[in-house]
């Protein structure tokens, strides 16, 4: 690996880390449960990494652990999306009924 | 442009994806176009990885069994996990993919053993370390929380010399690798070493921090991802690893924040053992226990109610039956609010996600520091399977486990009802004098079935018919 | 140049622009001016590019753009920081009165 | 690890000082730690480039001597530019940018020429082009609101056609150079022709906005340091490049909202030109004038002044003797608070700066948003040097070249004090309806000189010296 390649990987590192430090610090508490669960999903993606091994299919160890490395990473990356899913319908089905509940407090 | 810039761009175009995904979870309205984005972004890059040439017939079709494999598990993982478990459910996770990490760098080095350089081989391994730590650890605190294995801390002395020296083996190991990458028998003791190491980070933390442990095993998650985006020299994967670990990290700190705990002492301060030395300590009185009628009844007559969820509510399942109680009383006149505690719960924002699904407008919810101003001009706080948020110990009991924790200051109000099934103590496993204060009554029972019952005093329902 | 180098270039770009949304919207309004003035002491960075051209000395024609590219860059940097240094300086001063300026509202 | 490396680190730091320097100016406290990071990142790349191999003994000789031109033509640009022209100051300094990045790209191209590949080439011509708009543009809004040139916007039939083909000749010959690089003869005219272009881009613009025109060009210039970075392979001319375009493109946006306009229509609605059509067509009724003391007595017994500073009050460098009024007024029991229009004055927030060098709390500074529905409860207001942000043909006057914008409605307040040297009209150049309301008293003269007449009267020294 060239020193430019080492480079630019902390270059992104870094900039990808204060991206997220930026934009996470911005989540609000009502949303850090399903907030943890989508960062499960992405991180997934290592599911890209797992695929390339476990597809050049070079030799039977790496065709066990990459087949283990695809399915846990896929695990999380279904589980993942689908939780989140589940857990914002939570939030947003409230939208529709909220009008109504405002007008609740108001009439006492 | 050749097939490689193509697969790289859409890499990029993943990445921008996965930070907009986590941009739009700042807001409620915007939340669920960040899932889309994220899902987009992912579909997108696997597609790409696919379309790579060095993937074989044979790895197609491996691949795609696998993924169908997975596909299957994680559905229901998604699903049908109830969201008391959440908590063990993503410590699950982050073992799935510490050992995806894990095994795709283990793969790497044999594969690539011939031509890796010095400052790869190191960040491989540490990449394969952090992979497997976080992969037993992960799985630990599952146990841990799930309550397989025992969530008092274990302790003995000499631990973290012990611990130190198992992870210095593994580093020493890996600095040996460094100079000649082709001692392949290394790897092996390295992995046996880093997995034991997770164990033993995590048998001394009481199940009481595990929430704030698995924050922490998120950042180190994506730490190792990031590393094996660098090994791999694949961009998107340092990206999704940096806004990972990221989160992991905001969680943790905001966690221990929450608690007024400092890293250091969640992670060797051995929390949860002091439990039992000072639990019986405090000014134990007498318990005043209520009927639901009267809780009822009295709950009617205020002209404010204030409800504080915590654990005992996500174990009933009662937020639907919260919802129905509030309309309940605010027929009655009454107004209902709710103070939500940072670390109410087994996870952050645990409450909310529970009282939103039950429907309940933003604007009840008040956070801690909004609302502990206005206990004093409270009628009547209804403690609903809340426990250690509550605890006034944690204001002046130096001993207490829990000391300096920031509290909802119930005891403040007028009166106050305690819904919970016993007398058991909560996470931190203390006493709670608040049960003992003259102005707490208690009202014993499944918080769901209580609450039902309150309801339908309240409104009217059981007069209605017994007539 | 490479493709590698390119989509290397292009991933920094994006992640610094994403970075950079993120937090100059931050920016209130009371900072709006002097925010330009350091935006624009930051970007004389290509002082960076102007000493590589200027320092190889290779043409007399290099040497001219590269002489003017680097003053110009140079006044640019100079005149930047200390503008908006000046600027913020105002901002600051206020600091040690502020205590006594809202007493005097109390006292009314 | 080599010197190369070393240098490319270095490049990181400094990267990630620029990023925290614009973080830390997301607030006043921490605004002036900002530009210390940014000095450090900044110091820190130019000692790390001045350490690579390849400059000669001759070329250090030459880049200290540019070096100490620069600083010293620097140093009075930073110290001694009054805060009324900062505008120009500012579109100056693209003007220096943008050459310097053009400059670097020509000689780039002419040093490399042979081994340039089609997307460097495109890069590079897109670097050229955008460079030279930007330094001949910004001299011409800098020369508009210096009023060495003339504000008025020159239009003429075709104009667009034309600008759009001086641009566009200029993109074919950068597509031909992509295809044989060679072609050395082709740069002079695209030079050229962007220089050309940067003029006619400005010339239909009015002065009234060329302070949205300059946070655009500023955007531009970002966005051509970046490119820079890309074809030089410099990382930290990239993400320098990316933080200022994006800088530059917020800020226009914000100005732009602020008048309630859309880019299409800055770039190419001659704003301005109607003025004269719709300038005296308002309801002109007779003006009243008031003398120093009526003003002062008045403000004296009202319970709470609202001051309204525009961009006179930054001309007249009125801000310390506002100040002394302000203190007064406070001393006989009056409230005092200042409304900040977005664009009052020329420049995104220049009333926040000039206040508080006159050291008013940022408490008593309110957003047109805050102070808007209070009007109706404000006793007087004092419009100090003052126009657009107050004219109420934003909101009726649809034939109104500012119709749309929001604006303080000091015409809502009971009594309204107008300081302002004559009846011209402001940036807009249109006529102020307000001028001519009942409840509006004119007083005329330089804003320093009244407020500093409008003190003396109200803190009674006048009047203890001619007793
Ligand atoms: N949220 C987070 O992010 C987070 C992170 C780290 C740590 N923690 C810890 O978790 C704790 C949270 O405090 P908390 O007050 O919410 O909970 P808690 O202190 O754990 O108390 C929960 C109470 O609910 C009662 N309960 C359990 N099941 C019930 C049921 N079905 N019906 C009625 N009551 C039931 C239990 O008493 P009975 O058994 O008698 O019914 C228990 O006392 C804190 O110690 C906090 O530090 C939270
Ligand atoms: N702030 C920004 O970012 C920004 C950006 C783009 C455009 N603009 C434009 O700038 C304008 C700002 O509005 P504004 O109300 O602040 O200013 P304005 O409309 O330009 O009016 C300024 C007034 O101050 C008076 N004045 C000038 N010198 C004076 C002196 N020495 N003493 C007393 N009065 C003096 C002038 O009248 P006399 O000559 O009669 O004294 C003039 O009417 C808007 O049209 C806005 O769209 C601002």
């Amino acid at each position: 690996m060239s020193s430019d390649v080492i480079v630019t990987s902390l270059f992104i590192f870094a900039l990808a880390g204060f991206l997220g430090l930026e934009v996470i610090r911005r989540v609000p508490k009502l949303l850090h449960t399903p907030l943890m669960a989508l960062t499960n999903a992405l991180s997934a993606i290592s599911l890209v990494g797992s695929i390339v091994i476990l597809g050049q299919a070079q030799t039977m160890y790496s065709e066990i652990m990459g087949f283990i490395a695809v399915v846990a990473s896929t695990i999380n990356a279904v589980g993942g999306f689908l939780l989140t899913d589940k857990m914002l319908k939570m939030f947003n089905q409230r939208r529709p009924v909220k009008p109504s509940a405002d007008a609740e407090p108001g009439a006492n | 442009m050749d097939k490689h810039t193509i697969v790289q761009l859409t890499y990029l175009v993943a990445a921008i994806g996965f930070a907009l995904s986590l941009k739009w979870m700042s807001s409620a309205p915007t939340a669920r176009r960040g899932i889309f984005a994220g899902e987009i972004g992912f579909v997108l890059a696997i597609a790409a990885t696919l379309a790579t040439d060095s993937i074989t017939n044979k790895g197609y079709a491996l691949v795609a069994i696998a993924l169908i494999i997975g596909t299957l598990i994680g559905i229901p993982l998604g699903l049908k996990v109830p969201m008391t478990a959440m908590p063990q459910r993503i410590a699950l996770s982050h073992a799935f993919g510490a050992l995806a990490a894990g095994l795709v760098g283990t793969a790497h080095y044999y594969l690539e053993r011939s031509h890796l350089g010095k400052f790869e081989m190191a960040v491989l391994g540490f990449e394969i370390i952090l992979g497997c730590l976080v992969f037993t650890g992960s799985l630990m605190a599952a146990g841990k929380l799930q309550e397989v294995l025992p969530q008092r801390p274990i302790v003995f002395t000499g631990q973290n010399l012990v611990n130190f020296a198992v992870l210095g083996a593994a580093v020493v190991m890996v600095v040996i690798l460094l100079f000649d990458t082709s001692r392949t028998w290394l790897i092996p003791p390295i992995i046996l070493l880093s997995l034991l190491f997770g164990v033993l980070l995590i048998i001394p933390i009481g199940g009481a921090d595990m929430p704030t442990v698995i924050a922490l095993l998120n950042s180190y998650a994506g730490l190792s991802a990031s590393a094996l985006g660098i090994v791999l020299e694949n961009k998107l994967l340092i990206v999704a690893g940096a806004l990972d670990g990221m989160s992991g990290l905001i969680l943790s700190i905001i966690m221990c924040r929450a608690m007024n705990r400092s890293f250091r002492n969640v992670l060797f301060g051995a929390f949860g053992q002091v439990q039992e030395a000072s639990g019986d300590a405090g000014e134990v009185g007498s318990v005043r226990p209520a009927s639901f009628d009267e809780c009822a009844e009295l709950l009617k007559m205020s002209r404010n109610v204030v409800i504080v969820p915590g654990y005992g509510m996500a174990v009933a399942q009662a937020q639907h039956k919260v919802a129905e109680l509030t309309d309940a009383l605010e027929k009655e006149g009454v107004e209902v609010r709710f103070a939500i505690h940072p670390v109410a719960g087994r996870m952050p924002g645990h409450m909310n996600v529970l009282l939103a699904e039950a429907n309940i407008p933003y604007e009840k919810l008040l956070d801690m520091d909004e609302i502990n101003s206005e206990f004093p001009q409270v009628d009547a706080v209804l403690v609903l399977g809340a426990n250690d948020v509550v605890n006034p110990a944690a204001r002046h009991n130096k001993s207490s486990p829990i000391y300096g924790m920031p509290i909802l200051n119930v005891d403040q109000a007028a009166a106050i009802f305690v819904i919970k099934r016993s007398m058991n103590p909560g996470f931190a496993g203390i006493e709670n004098e608040l049960f003992y204060n003259p102005k707490t009554l208690m009202v014993f029972g499944d918080a769901k079935h209580v609450v039902n019952e309150l309801t339908t005093e309240v409104s009217g329902q059981r007069d209605a018919i017994s007539i």
